[in-house]
C-alpha cells in the first residue's frame, strides 16, 4: 500500500501567528479570524516547511497508511 | 514517526495548547527536541527533562517524560543529582537565557566544568519572557527593554563562548528558523558523553520584538535566516561569516565525564 | 575508624554519617562549611565503599539542588552545612517541601548572625528552621545532644523524610558536632527503616500528587516507568500547576497539615528528673547537657528541678509543653540564642506559668552554673 | 575511688594535642569508662586546635566541658598562661621544660623536656604529643587505663607506617615520669 | 505619570519607588520577579533621570551585595523582589544587620511556599522576615495597606535604615503592590528625611562600631578618608574579627537591642473602630481593608468589634498587643498564611484573652465575608 | 619605596603578623598588590579593597584602605554596589580559587561581562584552605583533598580561559615566585578601564601541599619557577610552552566599560 | 445619589482591559472620586491579565476588590461565561456582539459591536479597549465622569502618537451606545 | 648623601617558613628555632629576593638616608 500524506491543521491549538502561511512556499495557507486556514490543499507539495516552524503543533503532515515498520 | 505520531507518542496531549504566546519561537525548539529524542530511540522511561522557571522553562510540562521544573536557574544543579544518582537516565536540561545564564550562571559554568554527561538546550530569546521583558545577559548592547528604558548598558554574553571557556565538551547553535538543523544539532549533543550546551535562539515577540521594533514573529524568523550562517561555511571561507551569527556544531572535544569517573572510584574501592 | 567491637569513639558530625549510612543513604552532595565539614568528608570517604555518591557541588544552593534531584531518582539523599550555607538552601528547601522530595539536611550551627564566629557554638539557627523558606510549609527538625544520638535522630530523620515526603533538618549544634563520645553502631537489624511508600498502581493509573489517607501521596521514582511532573507551582493531584485558588490553598493545608497530623508520630523528647520539678529547664541539644549537670546540683540542695528536652524541636511539641506548664511552677527556656525556641514556649505554656529565658550568644556553651545563677537570680 | 578524670591539653596548633586527647579517651572508652572529648579551634577550621579537653567518668558525662581539670598539660608558654588559673590547688600541671612557671601553679608540678624528647630520641617533633600522653598516662591515667588499650588506642590512630615510632615516642614519655 | 496636581493614580509597587526617591534613594539593585518587578522598572527608569544609579544583577543575592556596597560607598540603596528572592537574598540581609548596613528591601509577597502563585497575593514571609537568616539579628518589616502608604512607609524605611543603620524590609503584599489608588506626592518640605550619623571626629580618632548612646555607631563611607574595615565575622568596636567571646556576644546584644530598645520611635499602627471593641482583628496590609469593611458591616449590626493594625510588623508591638488583651474579649488574627502573625498575638496577648486565627493561602485576599463567618462560626 | 615604607604606609601594623600558616603563599601576593597600588600613586583613601570569605579573604583586613570583608563568594556582587555607586573609586577585589570560581562563579562571570572596572586578584592555591583542604574547582584531577580521599574525580577550569570565555578585557596570570612580574600585571589590570583577572598562583602548604606530597612552602615556589613560563616567550616559539603553565599578560582588549556606558546614559537624559 | 460604582472589566489577555480599567479609574480620580483599580493576572506576570476591576467612590474605599459588580464587560464568550453569575439583577451586562448571551443574564444587557468597531471603524483592533471605555461610559459612568477627565486620561495614558486614533475609539465607542 | 641598605630581619613577624633561606643566592641566612636569622650579613648583596618572598614581611631591605623625594 502506497503512503498517502495528508495535511492536518488542527484549530484548536492554532494562535495565528501566521509563521507557516508566510513560510508555506505555495500559499497554501491563509489567516482567517485569527485562525490559519488551509485555502489552496491542491498546491501543497508536503514540503513539511509549515509544519517544521509552527509553534503549536497545529499544522503537520501527516502519512496515512504505507509501512508500520517505518 | 511521522508529525501526529511524535505528538501522539511525547507530548502530554492534555496540555496543549501550551501557554506560550502566538508566535512565541519556544514552541519550535521543542519540537526539535522531540524529533532529536525519536531519532535516538531513547526510552521515554529513562529521558528526564529538567527545567528551571520562565516561558521556556515550562516546556518539560508538556512532554511525556519524566519532568521536573524546578527553581529559577538551578535546573542544572538538579539535573547533576539525578545524573549523578542514576547515570542510566538521559538527562535533558531546558533553560531560558535568564534561566541559564543570569541567576543560573554558576551552575552552568561548573556543569561544563564537571563535564557532566547532560544536555542543556537554551531557548535565548534574548529576554526574560515571563517576568515581562526585562534584559537578560544575552540582551544586546543598547537595546531596549523594560529594565532599560534608555537602552541597554549592560554587555551581553556570547554563551557558547563562555561554556567554552568553562569546558563543555559539546557546543553548537541553532535557531528557531532552521529547526530540521537544530534536530541533528540536539541529536548529538545527547549522543556526546560529556556536558552538551545547544543554544537555540528563539524569538519573543511580546517582549523582545515589540520593545526593538523587530516586526512579527514571521520578522523575526526571517532575520535569523538572514543573518545566521553554518560555520563550516565559514571555516572555508571567513570573509562569509563577516558579520554574521555562526550557527550549527561550534565546538567538540573528549574530557573525562563526570560519573564515568565516580564509577571508576567505586569500581576500584571494589577491588 | 571501627576497632572490633560494635562501638567507637566518634564525633557527632561522625556520628551522624554513620547514622545516615544505616538509614540508607546512597547520595551527599554538600559544600564545605564549618563546622560541618566532617560530614562532607566522611560522607566522601565513605559512600563510594558502599556504592554510594557523593559529590562536592559549586555551592549550597546546588548542593540542595543536586539531593532533590537524587532523591526523585530514588536514592536517599543528604546534605550537610551551617548557619549561612543554611540560609542559601532555603529557597531550595522550599521547594522539596513543596514538591514533596524526601531528604535530610544537617544544620550544624555555628555563631551568627552572618559570618559571626564560625567554629563556636550557637542555637541561632532554631527559628530559621521553621521560618527560613517563603510561605507557608512544613518543617520538621530534630535535636540531639550526645553523639549517640546524632546517630540515632539522623536515622530518624530519614524515616521522616521518607514517610513523610519532606525535607528534615537535623538541627546539630557545634557543641554536639565536634564532641566525642561513644557511639555503639547498631546492627542493621536493630535499626527500623522506613522507605518512602511507592505506588501500587499501574503507571496509567497514577496520580502522582493524590494523597492517601495519612496525607502523603505515594512516591515513583524517576526511571521506573512512571513519568511524571514535578513542579513547584501551586499544582493539582496529577502535579501539574492549577490556577484554581481553591485547590491551591488545599495543597498548602495538606502539606502543613500531613506533618502537624503525625506529630505524635514523632513527638520525640526527655524528660529529666521532672516527676516532682517546680521549676522546668527546658533546654535542647548542647544546653542540655548543662542543664542536667545545673540540676543534679540544685538537686543536690535539695531544689525540685528538673528538665524537659525537646528533642523534636519542629513541629513544637505543643501538647507536651501545654501540659508542662500544668504542672510546672516557672519554666526556664535555655538556649544559645537571644531566645528562639522561648517564643514557642512562652506562647504555649505561658498562659499557665510565667516562662524565662536564659541566653548566651558568646560563642560558648551555657554553663551549669550559668543556669543556677539565671534561676537563682530570677528569684 | 575513681569516679572522673578532667584533662585539659594545650599546647600551639599543628603540636597534635587533639589527637593525643583522642587517643586518651578512645583508650579510656576501650576500658569501659565513659569519656568526652571536646577542643576548641581557630578562626574558621584553618590552624587546628591548641586546646583539648577529655573526661573521663565512670558515670554517664552531662555537661561535656571540663569544669576543674584535674590535670593541665601545656606545650607553651602561652598556653601555660592562658589556662593556669583554672588549675585548683589539687591538681596536677605537666608542661615542657621550656615553659617558665613563674610562681602561679598547683601543688603538683611536672616540668619535662618533652619537646627535646620527641625531637631528639624519637627524631620527629611531630611526635610530640605522644610522649606527652606518655608522661601524661603514667602520671594520671596508669590506674583508669591499661597500657595495652593505651597502645591499641595510638595503633588505631596514626598512620600504619608510623605506629611503631608512636608506640616509642609513648613509652619515651612514660619514661620522663619514672 | 504626574498629571500638573500632587497626586496620581499609581500601584503600590510604583508608590513605593515614588517614595523611594522622595527619600533619597539614589541606587537600586534588583533582578524581576512578579509581583514586584515595576519597582524594578520604574527605578530604572526614574533613577538616571535624577542621576541615581539602577542595576539589574544576574540574581538576589548579588542584588542585596550590590546595595549594601552602595550603601558602603554612600548612598541610599533598595532592593525588591517576593518570595523565592527573599529567601535568596537571607545571608547577606544577615551580613547586613551584622555590619550595620543601611539599605531597603522590599518584598511583595505572593502566594509559597517555592514558585507557588506568582501572581496572587500572600503574607506568607510574614515570619521569614524576621527569621529568614541565621542566627539572631535585628529586624524592622513595615507593611503597608494602601498605595498612599506604601509610598509613607518606603520613607520612613529609609529613615529607619539610616537612623538605626540596619536593613529593613518593606513587607507588602501584591494585593497592595498591584492595585491603584489615588497617591499624594508630598513636597520635599513635607517629608522628614533622616541621614545616618556620620563620624564628628577625625579619621584617626574614628572607632567605627563604636555606639554611641542610643546604640548606634556614626557611620563614614567609603572614600571619604575614614579607612575602615568591615566584616560579617563577630567584631569589636574598631571593626576587626575578635575572638574575645564576650565581645562577640556583646555585639550580637547590641544589634538586636538598638532596634528593640527604640521601638517607640517606630511603633506604627492603626486603630479603627476600637474604642468600645470586644472583638477585635488584628490584621495588616491588604487584609486590614477586608476586616475595615466587616467591621462596619458587623457595627451596623450593633456588634462591638474594631481592628488593630500593626504597621510596624517587626518588631512586634508587644507593648499594644498586650494593653489591646486587656480591653478585649477575644482577638482574631486574620492573615494570609497558615498563622504567623497570630504565633506573637497569642504569645503576647493570649494569656488575657483567647486569640484565634483567620487563615486562608489560596492566593485570594480574605472576604470581609470571610472575616465575618468566622467570628460568627468561632462563636 | 623600600619595603619597610610600604609596609608602614600600607599595612595596618597592629594587625600582623597575619593568620596565614608558615609558607602560605597568600603573603607573598598581597605583597604584589601592595607594590602595584604604590607604584600607580594611588590615593590610599579612594581605594577600596573587597574580599570574600577564606584565608585569602582575610587579605584585606591588614591593609590600610576602605576594606569590605563579605559573604562567602559574593564580593564581586558587593564590589559591583561599590563602584556603580562610586566610581571614582578603585575597587580591587581579593579572593580565594573556592570564594571566586565555586560559590562566587556566577558573580565573576557576570562582572567579566560587564566589563565593569574593577580589578580582581583570585589567590589561587588550587585547595579551600580556610576550611581545610577540601577541593576547589581548580583541583587538578585526580587529586587528594579532604574530601577527594579517591582522587578529585572532577576537573578543573582554566579559569583564566573562563574569564576570557565570560569577557574579561584584560586577563593575566602571575604566582608567588615570580613576585616581581606579578606587580606589573597587577598594576596593569588596575589601569585597565574595565573588568581585569589577575590569577596568582599560590600555595597553602598545610592541605593542598601535605595532602600531595607537593613538599614544602619552598618546593612549591620551585615548582612554579619549573613549571611556568611567560606567555610572551611562548608566543615566539611555541614548543617552549608544552607542559608548562602559562604566566604573563594572556589576554586584553578593549569594549564599553559599565559606569561609563550608564554614566552616558545619565548625561543624555540631562540634555 | 451616587455612593459608589463597581465595574469589571474582562476580556482575553492582550484586549488592554487593565488599560480601560486604569483610563477609567484615572478620570474618576481626577474628577474628586475615590477610586481602586484592581486586576488578576495568569502564570507569572506574562500575557497580561484577563479581568480588571475599578471601583469609584464617594467615601474612602476599603475593600478593595468589587464584590457585587454594577456593571461586568465581557468581550469574550469566555469572560462571558466566568463572571456572568456573580452579577445582580440589577447589574448591567455590556458584551461584544460575538458573545452569546444563553439566558443567564441581567435585566439590562447590551450586546455591542465593540470588536467590530475597533477593528472597521478604526482601522486597529488594538483599540478595542478604548472603544469599550467609549461604550461604558456612556452607559454607566457619564454622571460621574466629565466627558473631558475621560480625554485627559486617554490622552496621559496611550502613546502621544496614538492619541487622537484612541480619542476618536472612545467616542466611536458612545457612538455604539446612543 | 648616600643611600645605605640595612637588612632587616623582624623575628615577631618570621613564621620560619624557609623561603627567605633558600632562596638567598649567597646563604645569608638560616633557621634557628623556628626563626629565621641572619648568619652572613657580610655576603648580603640587598638583591631583596628575600623580601620579595617572605609571606610575612618579616625581612626586608631598608634604605637609610638618601634622597628623601624618592
Ligand atoms: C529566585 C527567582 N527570581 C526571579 C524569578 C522571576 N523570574 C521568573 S522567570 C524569570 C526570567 C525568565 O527569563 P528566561 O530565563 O530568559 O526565560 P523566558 O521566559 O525568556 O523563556 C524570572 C526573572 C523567580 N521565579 N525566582
Ligand atoms: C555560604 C558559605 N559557604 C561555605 C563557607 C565556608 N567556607 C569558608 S572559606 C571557604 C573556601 C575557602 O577556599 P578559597 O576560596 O579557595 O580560599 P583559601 O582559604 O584557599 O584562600 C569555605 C567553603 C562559608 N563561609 N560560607
Ligand atoms: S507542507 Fe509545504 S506546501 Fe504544504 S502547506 Fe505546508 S509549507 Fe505549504
Ligand atoms: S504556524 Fe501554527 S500556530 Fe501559527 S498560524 Fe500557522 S498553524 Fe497557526
Ligand atoms: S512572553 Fe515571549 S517568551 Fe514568553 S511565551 Fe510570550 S513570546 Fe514566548
Ligand atoms: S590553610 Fe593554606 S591557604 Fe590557609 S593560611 Fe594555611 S597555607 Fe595559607
Ligand atoms: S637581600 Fe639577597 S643576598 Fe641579601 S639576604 Fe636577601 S636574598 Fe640574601
Ligand atoms: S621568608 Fe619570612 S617568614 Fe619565612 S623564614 Fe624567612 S623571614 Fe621568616
Ligand atoms: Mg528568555
Ligand atoms: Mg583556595
Amino acid at each position: 500500500m502506497e503512503n498517502k500524506k495528508e495535511l492536518i491543521l488542527n484549530k484548536e491549538w492554532c494562535k495565528g501567528c501566521w509563521i507557516c502561511v508566510e513560510f508555506c512556499p505555495k500559499q497554501v495557507l491563509d489567516m482567517k479570524d485569527g485562525k490559519c486556514q488551509i485555502v489552496n490543499l491542491e498546491d501543497c507539495i508536503y514540503c513539511q516547511l509549515c509544519e517544521i516552524r509552527c509553534p503549536d503543533n497545529a499544522i503537520y503532515i501527516k502519512t496515512v497508511g504505507g509501512n508500520d515498520h517505518d | 514517526m511521522d508529525a501526529s505520531q511524535l505528538i501522539q507518542k511525547y507530548y502530554r496531549l492534555d496540555k496543549l495548547p501550551h501557554i506560550w504566546c502566538p508566535g512565541c519561537g519556544h514552541g519550535i525548539l521543542l519540537n526539535s527536541l522531540v524529533r532529536a529524542i525519536d531519532n535516538l530511540g531513547l526510552n521515554k522511561d529513562e529521558v528526564v527533562v529538567v527545567s528551571g522557571i520562565g516561558c521556556s522553562s515550562r516546556a518539560p510540562g508538556y512532554l511525556d517524560f519524566n519532568t521536573l521544573h524546578t527553581t529559577h536557574g538551578r535546573a542544572l544543579a538538579f539535573a547533576t543529582g539525578i545524573k549523578h544518582a542514576n547515570p542510566n537516565l538521559h538527562v535533558i536540561v531546558i533553560m531560558g537565557d535568564g534561566d541559564s545564564f543570569a541567576i543560573g550562571g554558576n551552575h552552568l559554568i561548573h556543569a561544563c566544568r564537571r563535564n557532566i554527561d547532560i544536555t542543556a538546550i537554551v531557548f535565548n530569546n534574548n529576554i526574560y519572557g515571563m517576568t515581562g521583558g526585562q534584559y537578560s545577559p544575552t540582551t544586546p548592547y543598547g537595546d531596549l527593554a523594560a529594565t532599560a528604558p534608555y537602552g541597554n548598558p549592560d554587555s551581553p554574553f556570547d554563551i557558547c563562548q563562555l561554556a567554552k571557556g568553562a569546558g563543555a565538551t559539546y557546543i553548537a547553535r541553532g535557531t528557531a528558523y532552521h529547526a530540521r538543523e537544530l534536530d541533528k544539532l540536539i541529536e548529538r549533543g545527547i549522543k556526546n558523553k560529556g556536558f552538551s550546551l545547544i543554544e537555540g535562539l528563539s524569538m519573543c515577540p511580546t517582549y523582545y520584538g515589540r520593545k526593538n521594533r523587530k516586526g512579527s514573529a514571521v520578522d523575526m524568523l526571517k532575520f535569523f535566516k538572514d543573518n545566521c550562517i553554518d560555520k563550516r561555511l565559514v571555516d572555508n571561507n571567513p570573509q562569509l561569516g563577516e558579520g554574521k551569527i555562526l550557527i550549527g556544531e561550534l565546538y567538540k572535544s573528549t574530557r573525562p565525564e563526570y560519573t564515568e569517573s565516580y564509577k571508576a572510584i567505586i569500581d576500584k574501592l571494589k577491588e | 575508624m571501627t576497632n572490633g567491637q560494635n562501638y567507637i569513639l566518634a564525633q557527632g558530625n561522625e556520628a551522624c554519617v554513620e547514622g545516615a549510612l544505616a538509614a540508607g543513604m546512597k547520595f551527599f552532595a554538600g559544600y564545605p562549611i564549618t563546622p560541618s565539614t566532617e560530614i562532607a568528608e566522611l560522607s566522601a570517604q565513605r559512600l563510594p565503599q558502599l556504592g554510594g555518591k557523593f559529590i562536592q557541588m559549586e555551592d549550597e544552593i546546588a548542593s540542595m539542588a543536586a539531593i532533590i534531584g537524587a532523591s526523585l531518582a530514588g536514592v536517599k539523599a543528604m546534605t550537610a552545612t551551617s548557619g549561612p550555607g543554611f540560609s542559601l538552601m532555603q529557597e531550595n528547601i522550599g521547594f522539596a517541601a513543596m514538591a514533596e522530595v524526601p531528604c535530610v539536611i544537617v544544620n550544624v550551627q555555628r555563631g551568627g548572625p552572618s559570618t559571626g564566629l564560625p567554629t563556636s557554638p550557637s542555637q541561632g539557627d532554631v527559628m530559621q528552621a521553621k521560618w527560613g523558606s517563603h510561605g507557608d510549609y512544613p518543617a520538621i527538625a530534630l535535636t540531639p545532644n550526645s553523639v549517640q544520638e546524632s546517630y540515632e535522630l539522623t536515622i530518624k530523620a530519614f524515616n521522616l523524610a521518607e514517610k513523610y515526603r519532606t525535607p528534615v533538618v537535623l538541627l546539630m549544634d557545634e557543641t554536639v558536632g565536634h564532641m566525642r563520645e561513644k557511639l555503639i553502631l547498631r546492627e542493621e537489624r536493630e535499626i527500623e527503616i522506613i522507605n518512602r511508600k511507592k505506588p501500587r498502581v499501574k503507571p496509567e493509573e497514577y496520580i502522582p500528587y493524590k494523597a492517601d489517607e495519612d496525607l502523603v501521596p505515594p512516591m515513583a521514582s524517576f526511571g521506573e516507568g512512571y513519568r511524571y511532573h514535578v513542579t513547584g507551582l501551586a499544582h493539582d493531584e496529577t502535579g501539574f500547576p492549577t490556577n484554581n485558588h481553591k485547590i491551591a490553598g488545599q495543597l498548602t493545608e495538606r502539606l502543613v497539615r500531613k506533618v502537624k497530623l503525625n506529630i505524635d508520630d514523632f513527638s520525640y523528647y526527655e524528660e529529666y528528673r521532672l516527676e516532682d520539678a517546680e521549676t522546668v529547664i527546658v533546654a535542647y541539644g548542647g544546653v542540655s547537657r548543662s542543664a542536667m549537670l545545673a540540676i543534679d546540683r540544685m538537686r543536690e540542695q535539695g531544689r525540685k528541678v528538673g528538665m524537659f528536652r525537646p528533642i523534636t524541636i519542629w513541629p513544637v511539641l505543643e501538647k507536651e509543653l501545654k501540659a508542662l506548664s500544668g504542672r510546672a511552677k516557672e519554666i526556664y527556656v535555655a538556649e544559645m540564642n537571644l531566645g528562639q525556641y522561648y517564643l514557642e514556649v512562652d506562647r504555649i505554656a505561658g498562659k499557665r506559668c510565667p516562662v524565662k529565658k536564659i541566653n548566651k550568644v558568646t560563642g560558648e556553651l551555657i554553663t551549669p552554673d550559668e543556669i543556677i545563677d539565671a534561676i537563682d537570680g530570677g528569684k | 575511688m575513681f569516679e572522673k578524670l578532667e584533662m585539659r591539653l594545650s599546647g600551639s596548633g599543628g603540636q597534635g594535642i587533639v589527637l593525643a586527647s583522642i587517643i586518651f579517651a578512645d583508650a579510656a572508652l576501650q576500658g569501659g569508662l565513659n569519656v568526652v572529648q571536646t577542643q576548641s579551634f581557630g578562626p574558621e577550621a584553618r590552624g587546628g586546635a591548641s586546646k583539648s579537653e577529655v573526661i573521663i567518668s565512670k558515670d554517664n558525662i552531662k555537661y561535656p566541658m571540663v569544669t576543674k581539670p584535674d590535670v593541665l598539660l601545656a606545650l607553651t608558654q602561652k598556653s601555660y598562661e592562658k589556662y593556669v588559673s583554672d588549675l585548683g590547688k589539687d591538681a596536677i600541671l605537666v608542661v615542657d621544660e621550656g615553659v617558665e612557671v613563674n610562681g602561679v601553679a598547683p601543688a603538683k608540678v611536672y616540668q619535662l623536656p618533652i619537646i627535646k624528647t620527641a625531637h631528639e630520641r624519637i627524631g620527629k617533633s611531630i611526635v610530640t604529643n605522644i610522649v606527652s600522653i606518655g608522661a601524661l598516662y603514667n602520671i594520671i591515667a596508669k590506674d583508669l587505663i591499661d597500657l595495652a588499650s593505651m597502645k591499641k588506642a595510638i595503633a588505631n590512630r596514626v598512620p600504619p607506617a608510623f605506629v611503631d615510632l608512636n608506640i616509642q615516642a609513648f613509652e619515651e614519655g612514660i619514661k620522663l615520669t619514672v
